[in-house]
């Protein structure tokens, strides 16, 4: 049974990490937004000029704030600002 | 399917296609292609695009209805591509059919604007070029690292 | 030849690859089509259209500079169909490149605007269903009848 | 050697006169636009409503006024309010 959330990684998030997705474990009770981030931070510290300018969302739709509940088998996808067209 | 991420070349005709509709009178269709001066004065030949395809897609359905509701829109075409484009390749086509110019115009340039602003979609000479948050942002976005949360 | 006047069946390709021009980041198409609705709520089936087709395209060419001077489009195409056209053919393409999208949709907009209103162009609709002056005109127009000299 | 001018009539003009142009005769010394209306007019009535409301063209350029001279050889148009598009 999975105890992990998929982070997905966009443009400069993914080249800060050097991958496209991390699966980053979390309790099987669930943790936040918040801890999940400050975790990538500390093992990816160029992440964190990038976290402040993105939005972020979960399953698909856009969280705010960082207290936002997550747990096992979610999908976190941080979005640094858009440039598409 | 009326909203489409593809890796494949985008042609206007396949688009236009789309919108055949005999109760609208005006068909706009905007077409974006890679410049080759996009990055501040240098030459690129190529740009790469990327996106978070399902919610992508869930944006420019949103958009396709919006455009409906708001201009009377009869007919709504959005695609995108992704990957590695050349110069002179289109990256993106929005076509609108409509009963009058007026809407048409009106819906193809808020789906153009729209699409820009709010879905999730990148290229690559940007921010291989700025990676930090020098850019200015149109609006407030959930920011994490400045949420008080 | 970037103005036509043509009785044969427009493309929205054709018109596309002569927009080509790897400065330009945006392409915007217009597309006017024969509506079945266009004599006040009456069903019609086709219209006619015809031109004074030297003088059509004097004023053709005319616009053409005009948006390429005022909104600095790159590429202008401009080709209206005459004779008998059916509900959902096209009638009017106008398509414009330039640098930017601004640029484009202003100059395309502009062209259909100025097309309809100072070009030799008529359809048959109109003039067949309202023969005398009942029309309210847009600006003044040489009077004959009415002019004093 | 001509001795008249060639009158182009489109849209509502054509249908009222029953032809897409007419060649019309005038002196050799020449006439005006006036005349030539006056001349038009006598012949189909019909034709004066949708006069007042047309622009008029000498040679490919508009003509203001009714005092425009013409002679022998000239092109003529008669432009009913446009409906292109």
């Amino acid at each position: 049974m999975t105890r992990s959330v998929r982070v997905l990684l966009f443009a400069t998030a993914r080249e800060a990490v050097g991958a496209a997705s991390v699966d980053w474990e979390v309790p099987a009770s669930g943790s936040t937004v918040r801890a999940l981030l400050a975790g990538l931070v500390e093992e990816h510290p160029q992440l964190e000029p990038i976290l402040k300018g993105s939005r972020l969302a979960c399953n698909g739709v856009y969280v705010r704030g960082r207290r936002a509940r997550i747990g096992p088998g979610d999908e976190i996808a941080i979005h640094p600002p858009y440039s598409g067209g | 399917m009326s909203c489409e991420i593809t890796s494949r070349p985008l042609t206007i005709a396949r688009v236009a296609r789309q919108l055949e509709d005999d109760a609208s009178g005006a068909v706009v269709l905007f077409v974006g292609r890679v410049r080759p001066d996009t990055s501040r004065g240098r030459r690129v030949s190529a740009l790469d695009y990327e996106a978070d395809r399902a919610m992508a897609l869930t944006r420019l359905r949103a958009l396709e209805r919006r455009a409906r509701q708001r201009f009377g829109a009869r007919r709504v075409h959005l695609v995108h591509r992704i990957g590695r484009l050349r110069v002179g390749a289109a990256s993106v086509i929005v076509g609108v059919a409509a009963p009058h110019r007026s809407a048409a115009f009106g819906a193809a340039r808020f789906l153009i604007e729209e699409l820009k602003r709010d879905v999730p979609i990148w290229k690559s000479d940007r921010w291989a070029r700025a990676p930090t948050g020098r850019r200015r942002r149109r609006r407030p976005s959930p920011s994490v690292g400045r949420s008080p949360g």
